[in-house]
């Protein structure tokens, strides 16, 4: 089998193949650390905190947050779009990366896709908490009803309804049948009797057998074929939230690439983040490589440079378009009452991410954690800019007002990352973070040893 | 309008006393049915719309049987004629609270009046209102207001107090003490006799009159120059030429409704007369006519009276009469007076001082102009105002002295709004008898005896005479509520007449009016008419008046010096158009009603100039105080004079009840006073800060229009040449407008909305029309603050031109009823679409609270239920209502064919289709096409300068089809194409440029 | 009654050089069980291509198709409404439903299509011939008629010529 | 009026007739019986007969003669105006006749000629406008069909309430039972195994959760609706004696129908125009009739329990539909004179207003007011469209009936 004698290798420590069982399942044995304790105590506190703030938003209304008559969508929006995009990087790493081949994937997929799903169930939370009325919100799915009503398909935020609810299922499957042979294993390694009735009936009774491995590719792929234009799809129909609209700043057709760029920009700063700990504390060095790590940077430069980009573009748009209302809106973006929140998005989201044309600081884990972390804050600001500053002084200057934050929106927010927190630290504990079958599959071609091996 | 009267109190059957008290009283002539909507309204199922949706849900499939709340339905015992459960009933009335006159027709639906209409056929007010008289409804269901008789602060029955209260009245009448009968100006000819019956049944009684926003200058003024107090009536539309030194006319001053409607004949342009009034205002605040203004002059109010001088001086060299010798005016008036010269006799100047001196020289001003006969008319009388300061004054130190045994107050408050109120109570205290009879709760009612409750207006039959030969009455719209008596009905008890009201009031109708009737042959014929139609004019006129007499006017002129020092900073006093003088302090529609001009509500403020403010170091919402008044934040307003601040009265209130207690500050204490009269500012003011800030609830916070072409304007004199200038780019814009698909048709109607900016004053009479007939939730200060004010309609406000005198620009906002709304199409339930007739429909129980739509309305004019405000959410206990709106009783002032809006949902103008709905049912019934001009939105028809015209777009012979065919119609942000039903006619103001 | 045979191999290249080894000498493997997909096995197994691409196909049109005339028929039949003043047959509106729908059917019914036709679901009871398949085994399963003793000692045989460990007679 | 489906058609074949005897009637009052006249005197004859004994009012053979025609049409628009005026004859009339008040009609001046020419002609309508004497097998055919007609009725009535209390007691039951099964499949799938074949397990959860879920949407779309609400009311009242055997108008009790947004229930005043008489009644004997009586006596209303309830934000208007709709009652209440206690038939859903929006005609060439719709009707007249339904004029629009 050939291998690139240039490329560095994906796995490291010279592994065989029950090694690998070993090292990967080894988060899930036994007791977990007491890290785990204090990272889902930490995180649990939060989730009590969004379930406060959950309870004051439903009980008393939209009237705690700091909305007024002219913005009507602020942070619950801005948290919306912001972890849609984060739930961008796991299927886009395994879908568009699987079609192009790209065995550094293997690392990383399986727990960048968990992290899309937990992302997406906490991006679906704010649509659901910014209706006035929540009790009421099944009005919103097409069902038959004795009203002989239906829904408005011309409204974007229908749209997403059925973009969100497919692109979560699609993915949920999608991760779930690689997930199939995973269980297996962890079935077939219990000891426990339980353990093994559960991850039994989770195993869906897989055996490896040829016929179905083949299938299974199969199967994979097609659905890495249908994923990968559904992952574009979601923040195309995302950013139509705004794009079809008339407010000036939101009115702009190079809002569905220049947010799906965003979106796997921020997801692969927030799979940077969260692998960076866990290869750490997980101690799968060796499995997530700084190869890996690289990889991630480099989409970073290159959706971050669009981004960047697209920014500098609606300017000239505003400009070149003549629209007075749209060159208010970014000038009052750039130097109105919020300019320090698109100045820390342009820092954060364009200049930063420059950084890692430097293969110093793209190697160097605490710049690239930090860089991440960045990136992150660049691209929550990036959608508040966007929302928050266009609505706030759109067409008739009487109208126009400024927003601030209450505590119940804070705290929804910092809920979702309890949430987001708990779910991915349950994850870790119950299934394997590292997809075992496909990182055996790539051990011969990829790993060190195996180099050494070949060239002789 | 088909309006109803009463043949006698006795049919007048409706009695909601069973809503508000537990005992059913016994009266048993009760409809139920109306009960049951009454009750649906203030305590039941209409706040519970979605209760069933909302939590039963998940219990649903389980409880299959889950039944349903039983609901009454109980029907009258017997039905009383002309009343029909479900269907409205319009009587004609009368609103006079001592400052402002209306005509107007209450709405009576099951039993209860819920909104004021204009009555078209007054001649005074010609069908329009303002804010106040629209928001009077509301008064009606005060929490605060007296529900009975009290002695000595315990609860009294009618009889006993009335034996006690003529005992006294007798032992007085026996010691040969004094008596005072203090009430605001009186107008009604039938209180008028029932309080000289009272007087010659007490002969020691005396009458004062006592007016909170005093024109006693001006009466005294008039008989210094014509022999007899009074005031004139003026003839605005007769005016080419308007001149008024801070007299706001179209707010405040005197008869503002008759005034708007007068100077809207002249300056409204749509019949294509092609002629304008010109209209300069002099004024040191910033006022809502000052505002109108082609020319608006900053003048500090001490150097008013010197400015009026000069410009007698000039206007008399002018006419080759000796001038005086006189100081400098501060501004120039040469133009002026040349301008003035050329209307001679269409020309009509007026101060709005309460000094007799300067009055006077308006008055000389007038008289050389000619202009009496023409625009001021001295044989008819404006009544509205008849009180002498120097009364009151005295009045207040005989008390004092211990030389007053008895007094009994009308509806007035001094308690509250004398400039020297301590001095007042001490009075009163010193005063062996007194009675106060007032409608709501006040600060007066805590220092009498006997509280004797009048009845609220609309529970009460009265008459009036605001102006010569023009009758109005009063007619009962819902019997009283609670345990009242008409203040007359009282005074005619303790003479010993025991006729009830509406009889003796009868009584002299014939005795007085019948005489001067023409068409009617009998009283009763006679009587019913005028009841039905609520005025009776008899064009007569006063007598009595002597021709000019210029001396004391000379006399006047020559003794002018100059007030104040350049460098002295000047407080004026003013009155706003929503709370006014205090008295309607407690009614929340008006405390939420933004100011016209600074757009605050819910408080006062001292508005002080940017230049001050940047002198004194002064930013927005910083407490300071002024000659040692109570603290109040700073606003800072642009085109107030440099060295001029300002502050309302009529905060402040400390027992009106919980929407107005402690909202503002009160300065009825720096009212000053010249040789006898009223002051209302002050010269060489101390302005202190005293530190800490205080927010006020503003409902616009930027006033550029950006450069934007919102409000479009022009000149006069562009005018004529073009009638499309100003809106020149109307049809640039409608060359690039394009469309992938078709344009939308609508068959039949297609309604449509035309507003004359030109018309247009910025009263907001509409605002609390709107609020009134679609149960418009009130929020309170702080959501004000939050910006989450839920009026339907608002009036932009925008400065123009240099911030120190900024040009005042301003537009009424409603849904504009998109034909190709960017609402209904982000909508994803569908709760907001478009109506066949072209309207913007809002389907609140659809609606889930997204509010995309909001965030895509390119005008802002969707309004979000932030909290429970209503009382309607499905849960209990997080009800957010400052303002108490939600107790039963003020909930009986809800139209019941409006849904009240629950927690989470948009809610926006509906171009009132409950009344587009009920005219076409109206048609059907009678079997014809709708006229134009049948379908009148609330706005429309509470607009006093018929600003706002509605109708058929489709009807090419409607007047909005016109209005929209006129050259300087346009359409706000109709570059957007989103194809708006509602046009506006450009501003023209008949300036140079 | 059948029996099975199984042997397994520690490595995927060995496995696939003693599987063709085995095959040539006419032994039917009846499954091979490897912990990781070996690429080349089911060319020497001679498996067909899949047509699961054939049923995601199917679904996605089926979806689109059924998305595009239920939103066709609300929005001209069921209750046409003026929206903005958009026609009610708006093509362009009706896009990303149709889309989203398509992927969403297909991506189901190939899923389902693929559990159903490997016999896999939840709780599904296949024999599991050896625990350590899912790890580092690469495992030959060959069906015996148990009557025919002779056979399967040649079979063993082959399998341990071909350099197959553990040979293991299983029911 | 009695506007049965019925009358109405003959009201709009003889409509042309109407019009032209309208305009005769000017000349000729005695001439113009029509079948208007007819359908009128419905309301005269709750309270008067032609002859033989008095009801509670007087009867009514020869008043044309008695009275001026003049003094008729005033009295009957409004008989207390003219016994408060002082009318000698009509204060007489009223002390003879126990103080009970005519109520006022609601009729124009030619539908009154119109009622006294036909009183005179001992009720027979003009010649031209009779239907040929039947003979005697078609009255006896028609006799049996009118009971086939009313047994029908009833039997559907009967139907109804029979589904409507199996569902109420099923509904319930079936859920249970339908709910453990779901579960004992459920586990026996997943643990016992007693049932080999899993097609039967598939087959019965499929079934199982279909039955769940018509279950509960049906109930969770019932909740705020009372289809076949029938409640206790605090007067037995029967719908069927007053409205099908007395054959008294709906309207003569719910007045308002036709120019209010509620029908209104009558007042008590109303009922004591013939319980004042009427003090027995066929079925319930004096007790049910004495309650009314107590309630007039103390003066305290009767306490109705409503049946017809629509949700507040829904806006309902009577006129609307009776008046210049022209519906029957019976559209939205079903057979009411077919009712002892009133019962409510339809689900009152928006649904079901939405159907009748869509089928219904409104009187588009008729009324005047819908001559707006001026292209409408060069459609209408073109052919292009046969009807015009409510939905066509904006029937189907949100603000029709929220606002």
């Amino acid at each position: 089998m050939y291998v690139s004698p240039i490329r560095e290798p994906l796995i490291k420590g010279g592994k065989d193949y029950s090694q690998v069982t070993k090292d990967i399942m080894a988060p899930m044995a036994g007791k977990p650390s007491i890290y785990w304790y204090v990272g889902i105590a930490i995180s649990g506190g939060a989730l009590l905190f969004g379930a406060w703030a959950t309870f004051v938003t439903v009980y008393y209304g939209i009237g705690s947050w700091g909305l007024n008559k002219t913005i009507g969508w602020a942070w619950d929006i801005t948290n919306f779009v912001w972890w849609v995009g984060i739930g961008h990087a796991g299927t886009f790493i395994s879908a568009i990366l699987l079609l192009f081949r790209q065995k550094w994937r293997t690392s990383i997929n399986r727990s960048a896709e968990a992290m899309t799903l937990i992302a997406i169930a906490c991006a679906g939370f704010f649509p659901l908490i910014h209706m006035g009325r929540i009790v009421l919100g099944f009005f919103i799915f097409p069902y038959p009803n004795t009203r002989e009503l239906w829904v408005n398909f011309n409204s974007p935020l229908l749209w997403d309804v059925f973009a969100l609810t497919t692109y979560f299922l699609v993915s949920l499957i999608f991760w779930y049948v690689g997930l199939i042979p995973d269980i297996g294993t962890v079935r077939d390694k219990a000891k426990n009797k339980i353990r093994k009735a559960i991850y039994g009936f989770l195993s869906f009774g897989w055996t490896g057998s040829a016929k179905h491995w083949s299938r299974h590719e199969t199967v994979s792929l097609i659905l890495a074929g249908l994923a990968a234009p559904l992952v574009l799809s979601v923040h195309t129909i995302v950013s139509f939230d705004f794009a079809t609209s008339v407010i000036p700043g939101w009115h702009t057709t190079i809002f569905p690439p220049y947010f799906v760029s965003g979106a796997v920009f921020s997801g692969f700063a927030m799979v940077l983040t969260l692998l960076i700990v866990t290869r750490k504390a997980l101690n799968l060095e060796q499995y997530i490589t700084k190869v890996h790590i690289e990889s991630m940077t480099k989409i970073i430069i290159l959706t971050g440079s669009i981004v960047g980009i697209a920014y500098i573009t609606e300017f000239f748009m505003a400009w070149y378009s003549g629209v007075e209302y749209e060159q208010y809106a970014f000038m009052n973006r750039a130097f109105g009452p919020y300019a320090w929140a698109y100045w820390i998005m342009m820092t954060c989201n364009v200049i930063t991410p420059q950084l890692f044309w430097f293969k110093k600081i793209r190697t160097n884990l605490v710049a690239v954690f930090i860089i991440s972390i960045f990136v992150n804050i660049g691209m929550w600001f990036e959608r508040f800019v966007i929302i928050v500053t266009s609505l706030h002084r759109d067409y008739l200057p009487s109208s126009w007002t400024m927003y601030t934050p209450t505590m119940a929106e804070v705290g929804l927010y910092v809920g979702t990352f309890g949430l987001f927190f708990t779910l991915f630290m349950v994850f870790i504990r119950v299934f394997p973070v590292i997809a075992i079958a496909e990182v055996k599959s790539v051990l011969k071609s990829s790993s060190d040893e195996k180099k050494h091996t070949h060239h002789e | 309008m088909e309006n109803k009267y009463f043949k006698s109190l006795e049919e007048l059957s409706i009695d909601i006393t069973r809503e508000t008290s537990e005992k059913p009283a016994g009266d048993k002539q009760f409809i139920l049915e109306m009960q049951q909507e009454v009750k649906k309204m203030t305590s039941g199922t209409r706040r519970d719309f979605l209760k069933a949706f909302g939590f039963t849900i998940a219990s649903a499939a389980i409880a299959t049987s889950c039944e349903q709340p039983v609901r009454k339905a109980i029907p009258f015992l017997i039905q009383p004629e002309g009343i029909i459960p479900g269907k409205a009933n319009y009587y004609a009335s009368s609103f006079f609270d001592g400052i402002d006159y209306g005509s107007v027709l209450v709405k009576v639906r099951d039993g209860r009046p819920i909104k004021i209409e204009g009555n078209t056929l007054s001649s005074i007010t010609k069908g329009g209102t303002n804010a106040r008289a629209q928001a009077s409804v509301l008064s009606l269901y005060d929490n605060e207001r007296h529900k009975f008789p009290v002695f000595d602060g315990q609860e009294t029955t009618w009889e006993q107090a009335d034996e006690k209260i003529i005992s006294q009245l007798n032992s007085i009448k026996v010691k040969q003490g004094k008596v005072v009968l203090l009430s605001p100006t009186v107008i009604s000819p039938s209180t008028k006799a029932a309080i000289d019956e009272f007087v010659a049944a007490y002969p020691g009684t005396e009458h004062i009159q006592y007016d909170v926003l005093s024109a006693s200058g001006m009466l005294k003024a008039n008989e210094k120059t014509y022999g007899k107090a009074f005031i004139p009536s003026y003839r605005f539309e007769k005016a080419e030429m308007i001149v008024s030194f801070d007299a706001d006319f179209l707010g405040t001053w005197l008869s503002p409704v008759e005034y708007t409607k007068q100077y809207i004949k002249n300056r409204k342009l749509t019949s294509g007369q092609g002629r304008m009034s010109r209209h300069i205002h002099f004024e040191g605040a910033m006022s809502l006519t000052g505002s109108n203004a082609d020319h608006r002059v900053q003048l500090k109010p001490s150097q008013q009276k010197l400015v009026v001088a000069n410009l007698l001086n000039v206007l008399r060299g002018k006419m080759g009469m000796d001038a005086a010798f006189l100081p400098a005016s501060p501004v120039e008036v040469e133009k002026l007076a040349d301008e003035l010269m050329q209307c001679k006799g269409k020309s009509l100047v007026v101060s709005g001082s309460n000094d007799a001196e300067e009055q006077m020289l308006v008055n000389a001003v007038n008289h050389l102009l000619e202009s009496y006969g023409t625009t001021i008319l001295t044989d008819v009388h404006t009544k509205i105002r008849q009180a002498d300061d120097a009364r009151m004054d005295a009045l207040v130190q005989e008390m004092n002295d211990g030389k007053v045994d008895g007094i009994i107050i009308f509806d007035v408050n001094p308690a509250y709004d004398y400039p020297e109120r301590e001095k007042f109570i001490e009075g009163l205290k010193k005063v062996g008898l007194s009675v106060a009879m007032p409608v709501l709760d006040d600060e007066t009612s805590y220092h009498v005896k006997f509280i004797c409750p009048d009845h609220h207006y609309l529970e009460a039959w009265n008459d009036f005479e605001p102006m010569t030969g023009y009758y109005s009455l009063a007619q009962p719209a819902i019997r009283p509520i609670f345990k009242t008596r008409a203040a007359q009905e009282s005074l005619l008890r303790w003479s010993g007449n025991s006729a009830d009201f509406r009889t003796y009031m009868a009584g002299v109708w014939e005795q007085k009016m019948f005489t001067k009737a023409t068409a009617e042959i009998s009283f009763t014929d006679f009587w019913n008419k005028k009841v039905h139609d609520g005025v009776f004019e008899t064009g007569e006129k006063e007598s009595g008046i002597n021709s000019f007499n210029g001396d004391n006017a000379f006399a006047a002129l020559n003794s002018i010096k100059v007030e104040s020092s350049e460098d002295s900073t000047d407080l004026v006093l003013y009155t706003n158009v929503s709370v006014g003088s205090g008295k309607h302090a407690n009614n929340p529609w008006l405390q939420e009603l933004p100011d016209p001009v600074s757009k605050a509500c819910w408080g006062n403020y001292v508005a002080i100039s940017p230049r001050l403010a940047i002198e004194l170091n002064l930013k927005n919402e910083e407490l300071i105080s002024v000659n040692g008044s109570p603290a109040l934040p700073v606003l800072i307003q642009p085109g107030q004079e440099y060295k001029t601040i300002a502050v309302a009265l009529g905060y402040g209130r400390e027992k009106a009840g919980v929407p107005a207690n402690g909202v503002g500050q009160n300065l009825f204490g720096l009212i000053g006073k010249d040789a006898e009269n009223k002051k209302y500012w002050l010269s060489d003011v101390n302005i202190s800060t005293t530190g800490g800030k205080h927010p006020i609830a503003i409902t616009q916070s930027h006033h550029s229009m950006e450069g934007r072409a919102i409000i479009r304007e022009t000149t006069l004199e562009a005018y004529l040449e073009n009638p499309q200038s100003g809106n020149e780019v109307r049809l640039e814009i409608k060359e690039h407008l394009k469309s992938m698909y078709p344009k939308a048709e609508f068959d039949g109607l297609h309604w449509g909305m035309a507003i004359d900016l030109n018309a247009c004053t910025g009263c907001n009479a509409c605002v609390v029309a709107c609020s009134a007939e679609n149960n418009v939730p009130v929020v309170g200060k702080e959501q004000v603050i939050m910006a989450r004010e839920m009026h339907w309609i608002r009036i932009d406000r925008y400065y123009k031109g240099d911030p120190d005198n900024p040009e005042i620009l301003r537009q009424p906002v409603m849904c504009q009823h998109c034909d190709n709304a960017p609402c209904e199409n982000v909508c994803p339930v569908a709760a907001t679409t478009h109506s066949n007739e072209g309207l913007n429909q809002m389907a609140y129980n659809r609606c889930i609270g997204t509010r995309y739509c909001n965030n895509n309305c390119p005008y802002k004019v969707r309004r979000f239920n932030f909290f429970d405000y209503t009382g309607a959410d499905t849960m209990k206990g997080n009800r957010y209502d400052p303002a108490e709106m939600t107790t039963d009783l003020r909930r009986m002032v809800l139209n019941p064919d409006v849904t009240v809006r629950a927690k989470g949902v948009i809610e926006k103008c509906s171009f009132c289709v409950q009344r587009i709905q009920e005219k076409k049912l109206k048609a059907k019934t009678e079997n014809r096409m709708l006229r134009d001009g049948e379908v009148v939105p609330a706005c429309a028809q509470a607009c006093p300068a018929e600003a706002i015209v509605f109708g058929n777009l489709n009807d090419k012979e409607s007047m909005v089809s016109k209005y929209f065919a006129d050259q300087r119609n346009y359409h706000l942000l109709e570059e957007l194409h989103v194809l708006p039903s509602v046009g506006y006619l450009t501003k023209v103001k008949n300036k140079t440029v | 009654m059948n029996k099975y045979l199984t042997a397994y191999y520690l490595d995927e290249e060995d496995l696939l050089k003693g599987l063709k080894k085995i095959m040539s000498k006419g032994v039917e493997v009846s499954d091979v069980l490897t912990p990781f997909p070996v690429h080349g096995l089911d060319k020497v197994l001679g498996l067909r291509r899949s047509r699961l691409s054939v049923v995601a196909f199917a679904g996605g049109a089926i979806g689109a198709t059924l998305g595009f005339l239920f939103q066709a028929w609300v929005f001209t039949r069921a209750y046409p409404i003026n929206f903005g003043g958009k026609p009610y047959f708006a093509v362009p509106s009706f896009m990303p439903v149709t889309f989203e729908l398509a992927v969403l059917f297909a991506a189901f019914s190939m899923v389902f299509a693929f559990l159903i036709s490997n016999n896999l679901g939840p709780g599904s009871k296949n024999i599991i011939h050896d625990e350590q398949i899912t790890d580092d085994r690469f495992l030959l399963v060959v069906k015996m008629d148990e009557e025919n003793e002779e056979r399967i000692k040649v079979v063993e045989n082959i399998l341990s010529d071909a350099g197959a460990q553990g040979i293991t007679l299983k029911a | 009026m009695k506007q049965t489906l019925f009358t109405r058609a003959i009201l709009r074949r003889f409509a042309f007739a109407c019009t032209l005897l309208l305009f005769i009637a000017s000349f000729n009052a005695a001439l113009a019986q029509t079948p208007e006249a007819e359908a009128n005197y419905q309301q005269c004859k709750a309270c008067h007969n032609l002859e033989g004994a008095k009801l509670i009012g007087p009867n009514l053979a020869g008043v044309t003669e008695r009275r001026e025609q003049d003094w008729l049409i005033k009295f009957i628009r409004n008989s207390q105006e003219m016994v408060q005026s002082g009318d000698p004859i009509a204060v007489a009339l009223y002390a003879e006749y126990n103080n009970i008040p005519m109520p006022p009609h609601n009729l124009t001046d030619e539908q009154i000629i119109d009622i006294l020419a036909y009183i005179k002609n001992g009720l027979k309508v003009a010649p031209e406008f009779a239907k040929p004497e039947p003979s005697n097998e078609e009255l006896a055919a028609k006799m049996v069909l009118a009971a086939q007609i009313e047994a029908e009725q009833e039997a559907r009535l009967q139907r109804l309430q029979d589904l409507e209390r199996d569902a109420n007691r099923n509904t319930g039951t079936i859920f249970i039972i339908t709910l453990i099964i779901l579960i004992v499949v459920i586990f026996d799938l997943l643990v016992t195994k007693v049932i080999k074949a899993k097609f039967v397990h598939t087959a019965l959860i499929l079934i199982g959760v279909v039955v769940i879920a018509e279950i509960a949407y049906k109930e969770a779309a019932a909740i705020g609706r009372q289809q076949y609400y029938q409640p206790d009311q605090p007067i037995w009242f029967s719908h069927k004696v007053h409205a099908a055997q007395n054959e008294i108008d709906c309207k003569y009790c719910h007045t308002a129908a036709d120019y209010s947004k509620s029908a209104g229930i009558p007042s008590v005043n109303v009922c004591m125009n013939c319980h004042h008489q009427v003090k027995e009644g066929k079925i319930t004997g004096t007790v049910e009739i004495a309650k009314i009586q107590k309630a007039w006596e103390s003066g305290e209303p009767v306490q109705w329990v409503r049946i017809h309830n629509l949700p507040d934000h829904v806006y309902f208007n009577h006129s609307q539909h009776v008046n210049s709709g022209k519906l029957d009652c019976a559209e939205c209440h079903g057979q009411v004179e077919t009712m002892h206690e009133v019962m409510q038939v339809n689900d009152l859903s928006m649904g079901w207003c939405l159907q009748c929006h869509r089928k219904t005609e409104v009187q588009f060439a008729n009324n005047g007011f819908y001559e707006t719709y001026e292209k409408l009707h060069e459609q209408f007249k073109s052919g292009q469209i046969k009807k015009v339904t409510a939905d066509m004029v904006g029937g189907g629009d949100c603000m029709k009936c929220h606002y």
